[in-house]
């Protein structure tokens, strides 16, 4: 399965690609192209099971993927987006490149943490499992390197696209009505979040999270 | 039963929605939250008998004596607050702070909120419980920012990427715990399902069952408002509506707690012993109880006093689990009920305490026995109540949890716990206490009196929190020595 | 009596008390007969309780158990029963509630204007409810419940006034201080339970580590310390006592500290065994550090109540001091000792639940006719308010151990507990013997002083205020209770012999030994006396001795001198001619002198201000203000709090920033802590 | 019936011979100013004379100024009884011990300091507080003086420790005991306000407390409150002469009236002797600071509380 593991390191790799934008544009096509890839991973682990077993589970997985995460999602934020916020993204915490080193990071502390975590050989399920939970961890970071709101949904649907890269790299998928209800509340979340960016750009004038700090003590 | 439990959240939505009159939705808001109610007594009446039921609809559902509590717990209280939202809204309506199309929003979101946690109940499904959980936070988010200012944006955002964040996370270990899984799933029916998974905890891949618990540990005590990540707590219990704030703080904190329990279950059974979980429940537990203490202390927003306790409540429910004996467990459980009756009955005083005065700070409350004698005296015994005073609920929970750390041997823990607990009566006393005396200033319209059904609520509540606290039925005694069965295993 | 019919009486009275608490709550607008019904009927139960302690204490010594209650929630079993330690402790209890139900007819009649006298009524009887479970209890849940139950309804008793300003402080410092000692007495009851597995009241010593044990005792001593108000745990009882309505401080101060005594007894000599040598003399100091700094306070205090409030925490320091010596001797098996010094604390623990009752009462009455606790307000009483003047000079003699009044018995004991105690072999510790009987000197005349203050200032001369001025006597209840409770103090003081039977009979279970039999007789017939071996005293015959050397002065006066009139005429004034009232010694005046020798205790600030005007020698104004700190306060309590609530603000402003990405941060961390964590274990 | 009439007879003793004491120290006091001084018997001749005066009662006071002359006579006689002059008579111990002397004195001190403020007068206030003050720091000397005396002698009654003094005889003159007495003879001084602590014999404000406090008697009040202290400072110096000069105290009932008489010649002799010296040390010393007297009650509390170590790390006997 040289492919896969090809395919789970370029996920991966999509991360850091992600953490090193500044563009909102960018942000969003970052994640098109990593959710395109999960999307041949599912559909690579969908013929398999299909021409296996004859099980269809993953194929229509691999569809909704593509439905929601490569089209709509996408579309959904630059639509949102477009109107309401800057293009580049200037302010932050720490620079760029010190953020790439931190994903960097990341992604080493979980391959030693993960591996000695599940019996210290380095296997297959190790790895996947490693690359994946990176995804996630760094989708997380990216959350927290950005002040605008885009770029925390953004890191939302990065983690989503984590955990979806462990479900079907390291366990061959989930039941189908758990996938299915997976992607309801996704898709539900992302709707309540654009509306909310929406209204936070109405009072506030801006989609800087940072600003929102009235409520502390 | 359980298929009226699960319908007539969804039927009743509907009819919010043909309503005409708030009146009517006032009523039917009521009749369904009886009839769910009873539905759920019936059912835990049957669970008592046969230890647990079993539904097939469109998918499995499963009730078992840890379930059947959280979610008679669920009906309960939400009653209660339905009541309560009758008056509560009334008045909003008398003063135009809202309309009937937000009063259908409300009531729909409301009950949505009621299906999901319905749902998180009685499903044996790990995945499916993960998604019920997810859509409590979704259906409440709206809540949460009900008042539609800038600060309950605030809060209604940290809510949703806070709680999402942690969810994933969660979601995270579910999936780890699937994987652990692979090799002994026989049959298809059988994925992520709790049941199944407990049953062969034993032959699972410790190793990612550990890694799975913590996800699941960090993710759902992000949900149910663990230190250090409660963050999200305060900010959405402050700045909801009261009604949902009881809700949350009630109700919704348990559910968070059910999934720890259901992952803590399989985890200790199959490493057989309980001091891997043990200690990082026990570390999150003390810190959440601490991190409550200190911010009661100099608290002046009595809304956001509240939702500290409810983490301090959490953290001691966590503690519990973490001590992992069946003393202790049985502690956790009872402490659960005690907790969501006391905290939502504050939560809905203080509901009142806010219609009333405009303003949650504590330093523009005075003199509430003179302008509001019920409300004050149940929102002080509730104060009472909250941090352990017999002869209410809190009280026997607490001592029981007491009596089991120093029994297991825990004595830093012990100690460290009860130290807490009066730092926070500490914190309760200095900043709380005042807001009862003295004489109320002119702003106390006489229009703005509680509602009758707001009062009988509260005097209702305080009846439940004073009764369970010297009396058990032997039913819930049953259920509860199931539930704590279920958690510690044998 | 059999037992049934014990059982019997105790829930009739129970029965009568809560009858009280329910009434008023019925007639919430007829405040006279509410609250004349609540006071009858609390006096019922007083005689009730009265009756059945002394049957049980009169009988047979056995454990009663009168009742059982199981609810099904895990370790809330609740058990009512009666032994001769309870029975002695309900005893006072119901002396004392008798009078002061009695009192409160009359007393409460000044709050009708509040119109909510049905709360203070109701509130009342429970709280003596409360008292009389704690001390019934027998199991430690059913302590527990009852004891926190006493907390709640005092506090809400001494919220009552919560109208003025300083109330909201004494009230939530009360609850703070009381809540934090039942976190300790919850904390000690869970460890016996971890060992014992049981919360039954048994003695607990052999299944329990020596360390542990240790441990147990502090805790027992914290936490039932801080309701009994010892030094430094004390800061809460000067300001709850005054605050709270007078009768109520009377119960306060008269029998609700009185729990903690017990609470040490039960539970460090019955269930611990007190057998461990520090544990005595830790009690010790700890009483001799109480009766001291608390006389010292109260030495300094112009507000009555607020002074007898600090009385009582010398008085607790007294009975501790006994107390601390009966561990000693438990210590050295020297079981006589130890039923003398058991004897001595709780002669003078009955003694002090009767004087100070009184003196709360009549400072109630004084403060029901002049409507002002001010010592420096007050004056001449003794001529406006003759009987209540008569029946607190009473109460002061017997505080300060006058003979022949009650206090002296108590202290007399504990002086003979101090000798025997050097006498018997317990090494070195008997220097702290003699430090506490030197201290016990030195509380009593300071406590003498006190009270001497308190008559001299606020009944003798003219008044100092137009209040004083206007004082009129108090409603008959008021005085009669009082006088009753005087009357006793001086029965008591000079037929001490049936309370000492008592009390020694009541804590047998504890020694083993009965001292009653050497306390025996001295044989002048109608003569109660006093003995232990050598040392005996007979205060009545003091009495006689006094009475007749008096009527033969006066005979002989008589005789020397024949009939002489008496004139009347202004105060010597050396000649000045305008002498007022305010020209009198005052309360601060008349303490300054301790204050200067007790500096380091006090530190006092001094300012004088002077307008000057005009002309230098003839100024307008001088303002003298002396102000006394209380030390433990500023520098135990006060930098505690700051600590604290620096943190809190602290950590507000650090750890809730109100930033998202902060908070995310925190789960991202926690989330690689427990990963490490994972690897790690 | 026979103790009946031994404790009449001694307090009779005592009433009668507590003015001469006095008379003593002022005719010695006079000697040691150079002058002749009054006749010894001077103080029965005032005593009498204010038994035959009007006396003047303030308007302010009530009837607590009127009874105090009474209670204090009567505690200072009533304590007469349980002090022996000759500790071996009596054929049974004396139904009273050393602290009940202490405590029904104190009731007089009572009575005295509130009837000071009874008048309104400022002299009466500032008597009572510096009186309280000053029996306030002696207590525990004097306490822990009666505990080693007491535990020396396995009681506390005062005719016991006495014969336990008999005993040791000439080894009474032990750092114990002569501790004891140096602490001892400062309470005395305190007690009956004597100089350096006070000045019976003046009145000036600044300087006097027990003179302030029965300023405004008069007549047969004066006399019964003067009389009282006369009786007070005899109590005290019995009690010192009895216990640290043992001699001539071990007569007994049955040894009859000559040795009777003997001894009772003895005590009036030592009492004569302590006089003197407490005049002596009236008459060699200033009137103290009154803010210095704490370090005089701390000389006697460190003399009694080392006397009690003496004895006790001694073993005693």
């Amino acid at each position: 399965m040289e492919i896969m593991q090809l395919l789970s390191v370029l996920i991966l790799l999509s991360c850091f690609v992600l953490v090193a934008n500044k563009r909102t544009k960018s942000y969003i096509r970052t994640f098109q192209a990593q959710s395109a890839l999960l999307a041949i991973a599912a559909f690579i682990l969908g013929m398999e099971n299909l021409s296996g077993h004859g099980a269809i589970e993953i194929m229509f997985v691999c569809l909704l993927i593509v439905t929601l995460k490569v089209y709509y999602i996408p579309k959904l934020l630059s639509h949102t987006f477009a109107n309401v916020d800057y293009k580049v993204e200037k302010n932050f915490f720490y620079n760029i490149p010190l953020l790439v080193l931190v994903s960097c990071a990341i992604a080493v502390f979980n391959y030693f943490s993960i591996s000695s975590a599940i019996g210290g050989k380095p296997t297959e399920l190790g790895m996947y499992l490693a690359n994946s939970v990176s995804v996630i961890f760094i989708g997380f970071f990216f959350m927290i390197s950005r002040k605008k709101a885009i770029g925390q949904i953004v890191g939302l649907l990065v983690m989503e696209n984590g955990i979806f890269v462990a479900a079907l790299f390291a366990s061959g998928g989930m039941p189908v009505l758990v996938d299915v209800g997976i992607f309801i509340d996704l898709i539900t979340a992302v709707i309540i979040m654009g509306i909310m960016v929406f209204k936070i750009n109405e009072e506030l004038e801006t989609t800087d999270i940072n600003k929102l700090k009235r409520l502390r003590g | 039963m359980i298929s009226y439990l699960l319908l007539l959240p969804l039927v009743s939505i509907v009819a919010f929605w043909l309503a005409k009159r708030a009146s009517q939705i006032f009523a039917l808001g009521i009749a369904a939250a009886l009839i769910m109610l009873s539905a759920g007594v019936k059912l835990s009446i049957d669970v008592a008998a046969l230890g647990h039921v079993n539904k097939r609809y469109l998918m499995n559902f499963y009730v078992d004596s840890l379930s059947i509590i959280v979610l008679d717990l669920v009906l309960a209280v939400s009653l209660f607050v339905i009541i309560y939202c009758a008056g509560y809204f009334k008045k909003e309506l008398e003063r135009g702070k809202t309309d009937i199309k937000r009063l259908r929003l409300f009531y729909s979101l409301l009950f949505a909120f009621m299906f999901s946690m319905i749902l998180l109940l009685t499903t044996p499904n790990m995945g499916i419980m993960w998604i019920a959980i997810e859509a409590t936070t979704l259906a409440s988010v709206f809540l949460v920012g009900f008042e539609n200012n800038k600060r309950s944006l605030e809060a209604s955002w940290k809510y949703i990427i806070i709680c999402s964040v942690g969810i994933a996370i969660a979601l995270l270990g579910i999936i780890l715990l699937h994987i652990s899984s692979i090799g002994i799933i026989k049959d298809a029916g059988t994925d992520l399902s709790w049941t199944y998974l407990y049953e062969h905890a034993k032959e699972l891949d410790v190793n990612l069952l550990r890694l799975a618990f913590i996800f699941m540990l960090v993710g759902f005590g992000t949900k149910a408002g663990l230190a250090p990540m409660h963050t999200w707590l305060p900010d959405a219990h402050s700045q909801a509506p009261s009604p949902v704030s009881a809700m949350l703080s009630g109700v919704l904190l348990n559910n968070a707690m059910y999934g720890i329990m259901r992952g803590l279950a399989i985890l200790n059974k199959a490493m057989g012993s309980g001091s891997f979980a043990g200690a990082a429940l026990m570390a999150l537990g003390l810190l959440s109880i601490l991190t409550a203490a200190v911010f009661i202390l100099t608290q002046r927003d009595y809304k956001r006093l509240l939702a500290y306790s409810s983490i301090e409540h959490m953290g001691i429910i966590a503690l519990g689990l973490g001590v992992f004996t069946p003393a202790s467990v049985l502690a956790s459980l009872m402490h659960m009920i005690n907790h969501s009756f006391t905290k939502s009955m504050l939560f809905l005083s203080a509901g009142n305490i806010y219609q009333r005065y405009g303003s949650k700070d504590i330093y523009k409350v005075k003199g509430l026995y003179k302008s509001m004698p019920i409300t004050g005296v149940v929102f002080m015994l509730g104060i009472f109540a909250i941090t352990g005073m017999p002869p209410f609920s809190i009280f026997s929970s607490e001592l029981g949890m007491v009596v089991a750390l120093f029994k297991n041997g825990s004595y830093f823990a012990g100690a460290a716990f009860l130290f807490l607990l009066a730092l926070v009566f500490v914190g309760f006393a200095v900043t709380l206490f005042k807001i009862f005396y003295g004489n109320a200033k002119g702003e106390q319209q006489k229009s703005l009196k509680p509602s009758p059904y707001a009062d009988i609520v509260l005097v209702a509540m305080l009846g439940v929190i004073t009764v369970t606290g010297v009396f058990m039925p032997d039913g819930v005694l049953k259920l509860l020595t199931d539930a704590q069965r279920i958690v510690t295993g044998g | 009596m059999e037992m049934a019919s014990l059982e019997k009486l105790f829930s009739i009275m129970i029965l009568v008390y809560l009858i009280g608490a329910v009434a008023p709550l019925l007639m919430k607008r007829q405040q006279a007969l509410a609250n004349h019904i609540t006071g009858v009927l609390c006096s019922i139960g007083g005689i009730l309780g009265l009756s059945l302690s002394l049957t049980k204490l009169s009988g047979n010594a056995n454990d009663m158990l009168l009742d059982t209650a199981s609810t099904n929630i895990p370790y809330l079993t609740f058990s009512i029963g009666l032994d001769n330690i309870s029975a002695f402790f309900i005893l006072s209890l119901s002396l004392l509630a008798i009078t002061v139900s009695i009192y409160s007819m009359g007393y409460v009649s000044h709050y009708y204007e509040k119109n909510n006298t049905y709360l203070l009524n109701s509130l009342y009887a429970i709280f003596i409810t409360s008292m009389i479970f704690v001390f019934a209890a027998r199991n430690m849940v059913t302590f527990f419940v009852a004891w926190e139950l006493m907390s709640l309804v005092s506090y809400f008793l001494v919220m009552y006034e919560s109208e003025k300003k300083e109330t909201l402080h004494a009230g939530t410092l009360y609850i703070i201080m009381t809540h934090i000692g039942t976190a300790f007495l919850l904390a000690a009851f869970a460890v016996i339970y971890a060992y014992t597995g049981s919360f039954e009241f048994t003695a607990a010593a052999a299944s329990l580590p020596e360390g542990i044990k240790n441990a147990l005792f502090v805790m027992f001593l914290i936490g039932f310390g801080a309701k009994a108000g010892i030094v430094p745990l004390h800061i809460w009882l000067p300001y709850a006592h005054p605050a709270a309505p007078s009768h109520v401080s009377a119960l306060m101060s008269g029998i609700m500290i009185k729990t903690a005594i017990y609470g040490i007894l039960r539970f460090v000599f019955e269930i611990l065994g007190a057998d461990v040598l520090w544990w005595g003399v830790t009690i010790l100091v700890v009483g001799i550090l109480s009766a001291v700094i608390g006389v010292a306070y109260a030495y300094m205090e112009g507000n009555i109540k607020r002074m007898l409030a600090y009385s009582s925490i010398e008085n607790v320091g007294i009975i501790l001091m006994s107390i601390g010596i009966a561990g000693m001797a438990a210590y050295a098996g020297n079981a006589v000792l130890e039923a003398l010094a058991l004897t001595a604390a709780m002669v003078h623990c009955f003694n002090h639940t009767i004087f100070k009752g009184l003196l709360f009462m009549s400072a109630g009455s004084v403060q029901y006719a002049t409507h002002t606790k001010q010592m420096d307000e007050l004056g001449g009483l003794m001529k406006t308010m003759p009987l209540t003047g008569l029946f607190m000079l009473v109460g002061s003699l017997s505080i300060s151990a006058a003979v022949p009044f009650n206090g002296f018995i108590g202290e007399w004991l504990t002086y003979q507990a101090f000798i025997v105690s050097i006498g018997s072999a317990i090494g070195t510790s008997s220097l702290a013997a003699v430090m506490g009987a030197a201290s016990l000197g030195l509380a009593g005349a300071l406590a003498a002083g006190c009270f001497v203050k308190l008559i001299g200032i606020c009944f003798m001369g003219s008044p100092r205020s137009s209040h004083a001025q206007k004082a009129k006597e108090v409603p008959a209840a008021m005085y009669i209770s009082s006088g009753f409770l005087a009357l006793l103090c001086l029965a008591m003081g000079m037929f001490p012999r049936p309370l000492i039977g008592i009390a020694d009979s009541a804590f047998y279970s504890l020694s083993g030994v009965s001292i009653s039999q050497s306390l025996g007789g001295f044989g002048v017939a109608p003569v109660f006396s006093l003995s232990l071996d050598a040392s005996n005293i007979t205060p009545l015959a003091a009495v006689i001795a006094g009475a007749a050397a008096a009527l033969a002065i006066a005979a002989i006066m008589t005789a020397v001198g024949g009939k002489r009139q008496s004139r009347v005429y202004n105060t010597w004034d050396c000649g000045f001619e305008r002498l007022n009232p305010r020209m009198q010694y005052s309360s601060t005046g008349f303490s300054n002198p301790i204050g200067i020798v007790l500096k380091l205790l006090f530190r006092p600030v001094r300012e004088l201000q002077i307008d000057e005007g005009s002309i230098r020698y003839n100024p307008k104004s001088i303002k003298y203000t002396l102000k006394t700190e209380r030390i433990f306060e500023k520098y135990m309590y006060e930098p505690v709090s700051e600590f604290f609530s620096r943190i809190s603000v602290i950590a507000k402003i650090s750890v809730q920033t109100g930033s998202i990405h902060g908070y995310l941060m925190y789960i991202f961390v926690t989330v690689f802590a427990f990963m490490i964590y994972n690897t790690l274990v | 019936m026979a103790d009946l009439a031994y404790y009449v007879i001694q307090m009779a003793l005592f009433i009668l011979i507590a003015p001469l004491v006095g008379g003593i120290i002022k005719k010695i006091k006079a000697f040691t100013q150079k002058r002749k001084g009054a006749p010894v018997y001077q103080v029965y001749l005032d005593i009498i004379k204010l038994f035959t005066k009007d006396t003047v009662v303030s308007n302010q006071a009530s009837w607590v100024f009127t009874a105090t002359p009474y209670i204090v006579f009567a505690s200072a006689a009533a304590a007469c009884a349980f002090v022996p002059v000759l500790p071996g008579i009596a054929m049974k111990p004396l139904p009273g011990d050393i602290f009940m002397v202490i405590y029904i004195l104190l009731l007089g001190k009572f009575f005295m300091a509130i009837s000071g403020l009874d008048t309104g007068s400022t002299f009466g206030g500032m008597g009572s507080s510096r009186e309280m003050m000053i029996s306030a720091i002696f207590e525990p000397s004097l306490i822990v003086a009666v505990i080693t005396l007491g535990f020396s002698a396995k009681s506390t009654s005062l005719g016991d420790i006495m014969l336990h003094s008999a005993r040791l005889g000439p080894a009474i003159v032990q750092p114990s005991y002569m501790l004891l007495l140096v602490s001892l003879v400062l309470i005395l001084i305190a007690e009956s306000s004597r100089i350096p602590l006070d000045d019976p014999s003046t009145h000036l404000e600044l300087t006097m407390v027990h003179e302030a406090m029965i300023l405004e008697y008069s007549g047969r009040y004066l006399a019964l409150m003067e009389l009282a202290s006369l009786i007070k400072q005899l109590i005290f110096i019995t009690i010192i002469a009895n216990v640290f000069i043992p001699a001539g105290i071990l007569v007994y009932a049955g040894s009859g009236f000559a040795v009777l008489m003997v001894s009772l010649l003895a005590y009036v002799a030592k009492v004569a002797a302590i006089s003197v010296a407490v005049a002596c040390i009236e008459a060699s010393t200033v009137k103290l600071r009154f803010f210095s007297i704490p370090n005089l009650a701390a000389l006697s509390f460190i003399a009694s509380f080392v006397g009690f170590l003496q004895y006790f790390t001694g073993g005693g006997n």
